[in-house]
């Protein structure tokens, strides 16, 4: 194996994952209701196919996509539906989401699926469409739905397919365990994943501070025997996780600004979404559970758990042993972009990979926000090689120009640069703030501009109508008047 | 349970504009420790005065402007300004150059800008300009440094802080007596004169590299610059790209005319070379913020600080390059702004 | 003998200066003017509604430019596109005229109660941007995305099964046309 | 030399206040953005400054001088001026991208061209043709460069948090002050 990759930009960071690896992945109990949102996916919000009172089985679908963007939501538990209203959801931060609720008999009876013995025997198309019913969704945090990301690339030539075990937020480390203990999986699902999208080469990425991850998959490759798969390492430096700084660092290669990854012929996949494919291909199991990591100075026992989609996350706490008395704040996801909950009763989703039940330790306070004095540390942090200075000064003054030309579309809200700041700038947050306002403004343009061509290409074609008809009508009066003579 | 929610990120570094301004006042300690090893003890008092007038200033501006006065003085930039400042000015000038120089800097270049982080040029270069300009006199008339074999009187602290207040020497000591031209003005004027190159430098005044004395608190000013550096305070470039333009003015004229121009040495070693490389050019507000910017400025600096030393009719030059320089930053910044992730081009 | 020399010189000098500035200024007429309106439809948000009184938002560009109309006359724009056309021009700004039409707070788009619809073209006609697609007989439909919401096509139908209702409720990322078309073409 | 420098810095200060300062008074008609216009002009004056230049010297040396009426210097300079900026204006518009605008360009490029032209005219060195030539060339990029730098200057000014009574004018001209300020090292370095 090759030294680390990186790419340009970036944090070194503080890790934060020894505490909550130090055991192996523990099973959590089902719970007694699952809540089940319906936007938990990137894209449109699932429609139910189940009524109240209908009794389901475990992995059943009870919600079917409603748009091609858009995911299938199956049952985590066996039991009845009780209830398909609006309940604290955690990709609202906590606030109320239309979503089923389902309460245990217990019983973990299963809707049976098949199962592919041999996934090659499936034609690529036929194979993506089947990994399209399971609900898989981009599980390292973006929740795009996966059969939506296979068809945007589906029918390329020369494909690399990535998989990305780069777990770059702190506190994180569902994926590293998932490696560790289920790189079978993760190698199974990389190889059903090239299949369906006849993809030439698999490089599976993960960071060089994990070397038991990396033993491990290794070790899994070689069982595995395939030549098109290999292993890299990059260098532990936040985002490198991150899907267009990864490519980078790989494959030394740019996403282009205005394109996907698919337009510079790759297909980024997480660790976790490979494993979820492997199980729903292999053993027929739709996406009902997945690797939380529950860790932070507020919660007495840091450690990776299996939980049921669905599952509250107060649940999930009292599991590790519940809360210390120095829990401050609630984050789902990493310290950097995770988004704070503002309630525990909020269900595990999809894309929780990790909850931290943070203290005052974990969090460094902010200070009392100082002008900025250009020192010009964002822009060397900055992994889009954005100068974040100049968009915090243009966004302040809502300079609509100033912020498209210094490329606010091209923030990926990684935090390096808030990180970083000594004047304590709440950067992200300006950033975020502003994005709609340049968004709404660059749409307008957008649609005043068809709007201005499809007029004046409609002003031309009534204008050679009436042309020809003038024609016509001289030719007429002409046969007319030769008849005439 | 409930919780209060934030914004992401939900860490940040224990960084702040205070700690930035600390550490620099900490790095200047060498080139201080230096200075009054072989100048006396004028800086103490100078740089006493520049700061109290600083804060002062500061604190009038603040409350003009209704901005919270605690919390902007405890930034330390004011600081800063004043010790960059009292730096650069003989220890014996009289009190009221000080002062007026600092708040000059202060509330003019400073205030009237916004104050900090908004100051186009840099606060303590234009008020050692504004001085240079209106009392040229005083402000090249330094010391001869201890180490010269020359008498030179050894003036105590007390006697000092009399000298700066009340503008007299004590009795027996004479003005001319006491001064000596700095290294750089000293050489100019005796090539001017039609002194050769050797001629010149066998003033007692030149040592082994520069001036004697300067040199060492140029190496004193170095060994801060390097801890500023280690500390990633400041970055390679703008050190790099001054210095390194300034040497290579230097070597150009010298294999031209070894007789004429003194070498690269000579130049890193004398007047505010690695002052201006370390500290005032480095001063983030007023320079280039890319790091290709921050290269075409600093080398900006080095060259127009040769062409004032050289052919100008000031020793030094540091000072009006700094602010020539400042005033090109915005364009400067405007032609670098880096290439965008996924982009072809740069905007 | 000199001074008349002077006299001459002079006189030439500012001849030559004084036909310098008619060619320039007769060259400078015909660019100008159609770089002005080319500058002003650019600021006009190009709902081709009428509202101006004028035909489109290129003919009231080109009224701007003339001067004969005013620059508060585009409801659509609202105060910002007045505010705009303004700083163009070097006018004082002033808020859109009342009289020209008020806008809803939200934008609208045009929606066919399809049912309804007889099939009668005359919406199709009067669509200043070909935003609605349909057949003689056959029943219409409003492509949303491309709906300017300038209610051009309410008063032709005979039916008045057209109704403008809220744009985001029928705009959304995935009925876009690109979108539609991505997820198509994949 | 400091006099020159003077009336560079008058020249673009007065520049600046017609671009930035007057509602609608623009040297260029498809831009509002204050650096696009001095861009424009810019790219105007390094054209048309050491062409008036030029052509100035060559008529005094050649027709002024010989027909003893020196004394006309500096009205035939403001009239070839004039001139030479239509002719500028004509070549832009036919040529440039930039669109040249009525009448604040030819307005301006006179204002400047006859401005530094006649200092140069006093100058000793420019008793030459090549003296005149370089000289206005380097004059007019100096003029560039100044303005280019002092329009960027003046963007930056718009975001920072300048005390009310500072506001725009006076802001400007204390920046200008502290280029003037900043200038001043290189006196001695041409004699005078």
């Amino acid at each position: 194996m090759q030294t680390a990759v990186r790419a340009r930009g970036g944090l070194r960071l503080e890790a934060h994952k020894e505490r909550s690896t130090r055991d192996p992945i523990a099973t959590a109990a089902p719970p007694a209701h699952a809540v089940l949102t319906l936007d938990q996916h990137a894209g449109e919000r699932a429609v139910p196919i189940v009524a109240v009172g209908e009794r389901v089985a475990l992995g059943q679908p009870i919600a079917r996509p409603s748009t091609l963007v858009s995911a299938w939501l199956h049952a985590p538990i066996a039991g009845e539906v009780v209830a398909i209203e609006p309940r604290p959801a955690a990709n609202h931060g906590g606030a109320p989401a239309l979503s089923i609720v389902i309460a245990n008999d217990g019983s973990d009876a299963r809707h049976r699926e098949r199962a592919i013995e041999d996934f090659t025997a499936l034609a690529p198309a036929e194979l993506r469409q089947w990994i399209g019913r399971a609900g898989i969704v981009g599980l390292g945090g973006a929740g795009f739905p996966t059969v939506a990301k296979l068809a945007s690339a589906a029918e390329r030539e020369h494909l690399a397919l990535l998989i990305n075990g780069a777990e770059c937020e702190p506190y994180i480390s569902c994926d590293e365990m998932l490696m560790r203990e289920r790189a079978d999986e993760v190698v199974l699902g990389a190889r059903i994943l090239m299949h369906a999208l006849e993809a030439r080469e698999c490089v599976i990425a993960l960071e060089d501070n994990a070397p038991q991850a990396q033993q491990a998959m290794q070790a899994a490759l070689t069982r595995a025997g395939d030549e098109r798969l290999r292993l890299t390492q990059v260098a532990a430096i936040y985002p490198a996780g991150g899907e267009r700084q990864l490519i980078a660092a790989v494959f030394g290669k740019e996403v282009p600004h205005d394109g996907l990854p698919r337009d510079i012929g790759v297909l980024c996949h997480n660790v976790a979404t490979a494993a979820a494919v492997a199980r729903w291909v292999a053993r027929g199991e739709p996406l009902v559970s997945r690797i939380v990591t529950i860790t932070g100075a507020g919660v007495a026992h840091a450690r990776n758990l299996d939980v049921r989609i669905g599952t509250p996350i107060a649940q999930l706490i009292e599991e590790c042993g519940g809360y210390t008395p120095r829990i401050t704040r609630l984050l789902m996801g990493g310290t950097m972009m995770g988004a704070a909950l503002a309630t525990d009763e909020a269900a595990v989703i999809k894309t929780t990979n990790c909850i931290v039940a943070a203290s005052a330790r974990d969090l460094e306070p902010r200070q009392p926000e100082m002008p900025c004095i250009r020192c010009g540390n964002c822009a060397e942090v900055c992994p889009a090689f954005l100068l974040p200075q100049q968009l915090h000064l243009n966004a302040q003054a809502l300079d609509l120009a100033g912020l498209e030309r210094y490329g606010l579309m091209d923030c990926i809200e990684c935090g390096c640069c808030d990180y970083v700041c000594p004047s304590q700038i709440p950067l992200v947050e300006r950033f975020r703030q502003a994005k709609p306002h340049l968004a709404a403004h660059l749409r307008a343009r957008a649609a005043a501009q068809a709007a201005r061509q499809r007029y004046e290409s409609r002003i031309a074609r009534l204008q050679r109508l009436e042309a020809e008809q003038r024609q016509r009508l001289e030719e007429k009066r002409r046969l007319a008047r030769r008849k005439d003579s | 349970m409930q919780f209060p929610t934030s914004p992401p990120p939900h860490v940040v570094a224990p960084n702040t504009v205070g700690r930035v301004m600390r550490i620099v006042i900490y790095a200047l300690l060498p080139t201080i420790v230096a200075h009054v090893l072989f100048f006396g003890p004028g800086l103490l008092v100078q740089s006493a005065l520049a700061v109290a007038t600083a804060l002062a200033a500061e604190a009038l501006a603040l409350r003009l402007r209704g901005k919270p006065l605690a919390f902007y003085l405890g930034d330390g930039t004011a600081i800063v300004t004043a010790l960059l400042l009292a730096l650069c000015l003989p220890p014996l000038a009289p009190w009221w150059l000080v002062v007026s120089g600092t708040a000059f800097a202060i509330l003019l270049a400073k205030h009237a800008f916004g104050g900090v982080g908004m100051n186009l040029f840099n606060p303590a270069m234009v008020g050692y300009a504004v001085l240079l300009v209106s009392f040229p006199a005083q402000l090249l008339s330094w010391l001869p440094p201890h180490a010269l074999d020359i008498q030179t009187a050894e003036l105590s602290f007390a006697q000092t802080a009399a000298t700066i207040f009340t503008g007299r020497l004590p009795e027996a000591l004479a003005w001319d007596a006491i001064t000596s031209p700095t290294p750089l003005d000293a050489l100019k004027t005796n090539l001017a004169l039609g002194m050769t190159m050797q001629e010149a430098l066998a003033n007692p005044l030149f040592g082994g590299l520069g001036g004697r004395g300067w040199e060492w608190v140029n190496l004193a000013t170095l060994i801060g610059g390097i801890a500023l550096l280690m500390l990633r305070i400041i970055r390679w470039h703008i050190p790099v790209a001054m210095l390194g333009s300034l040497a290579l003015c230097a070597t150009i004229m010298y294999a031209v005319d070894p007789g004429t121009y003194p070498g690269p040495l000579f130049h890193l070693t004398s007047g505010a070379s690695l002052l201006g490389a370390f500290f005032i050019a480095t001063d983030p507000v007023s320079a280039a913020t890319s790091d290709r910017g921050r290269l075409i400025y600093a080398s900006g600096i080095g060259v127009l600080t040769y062409i004032i030393r050289t052919w100008g009719g000031y020793p030094d030059g540091v000072a009006f390059a700094v602010l020539l320089m400042n005033f090109a930053v915005p364009l400067i910044d405007r032609y670098t702004i880096p290439r965008i992730y996924g982009h072809a081009e740069r905007p | 003998m000199t001074e008349l020399a002077a006299f001459v010189l002079l006189l030439t000098f500012a001849g030559a200066a004084l036909f310098a500035n008619r060619v320039a200024a007769k060259q400078a007429e015909l660019v100008e003017r159609a770089r002005l309106i080319e500058r002003i439809d650019r600021i006009l948000p190009q709902t081709q509604c009428r509202r101006c009184t004028f035909a489109g938002c290129r003919p009231y560009a080109t009224a701007i430019a003339d001067g004969a109309a005013d620059i508060n006359q585009c409801p659509p724009g609202g105060d910002a596109t007045a505010a705009a056309l303004a700083a163009l021009l070097g006018r004082a700004p002033k808020p859109v005229d009342p009289r020209f039409g008020t806008m809803p707070s939200i934008p609208m788009v045009a929606w066919i109660d399809e049912p309804a619809c007889i099939g009668c073209t005359k919406c199709i006609q009067a669509c200043p941007v070909d935003a609605i697609v349909g057949a003689p007989r056959h029943m219409h439909t409003v492509i949303a995305a491309e709906c300017t919401g300038c209610e051009l096509c309410i008063p032709p139908c005979p039916v008045d099964c057209i109704v403008m209702r809220p744009a985001h409720e029928l705009v959304t990322e995935t009925t876009h046309p690109s979108a539609l078309l991505d997820a198509v073409a994949s | 030399m400091s006099s020159l420098l003077l009336i560079l810095l008058s020249a673009v200060l007065v520049s600046l206040v017609a671009i930035c300062g007057i509602a609608g008074w623009r040297p260029f008609l498809d831009t509002d953005d204050p650096y696009e216009n001095a861009v424009g002009l810019a790219q105007a004056s390094l054209v048309a400054v050491p062409l008036a230049a030029t052509v100035s010297w060559l008529l005094a040396t050649f027709v002024l001088v010989p027909l003893d009426i020196a004394y006309l210097r500096t009205p035939v300079f403001v009239a070839v001026a004039a001139t030479v900026a239509q002719l500028t204006e004509i070549a832009f518009r036919r040529w440039s991208a930039r669109l040249p605008a009525r009448p604040a360009f030819a307005l301006l490029l006179t204002a400047n061209g006859a401005a530094l032209g006649v200092a140069f005219m006093s100058l000793t060195f420019a008793q030459r043709l090549l003296g005149v030539v370089l000289i206005s060339a380097a004059a007019a990029f100096a003029f560039a460069f100044l303005l280019l730098a002092t329009a960027t200057l003046y963007e930056r000014l718009r975001y920072a948090d300048v005390p009310a009574p500072f506001r725009q004018a006076p802001i400007t001209l204390i920046a200008i002050g502290l280029i003037a300020l900043g200038c001043m090292g290189f006196s001695g370095l041409i004699p005078e």
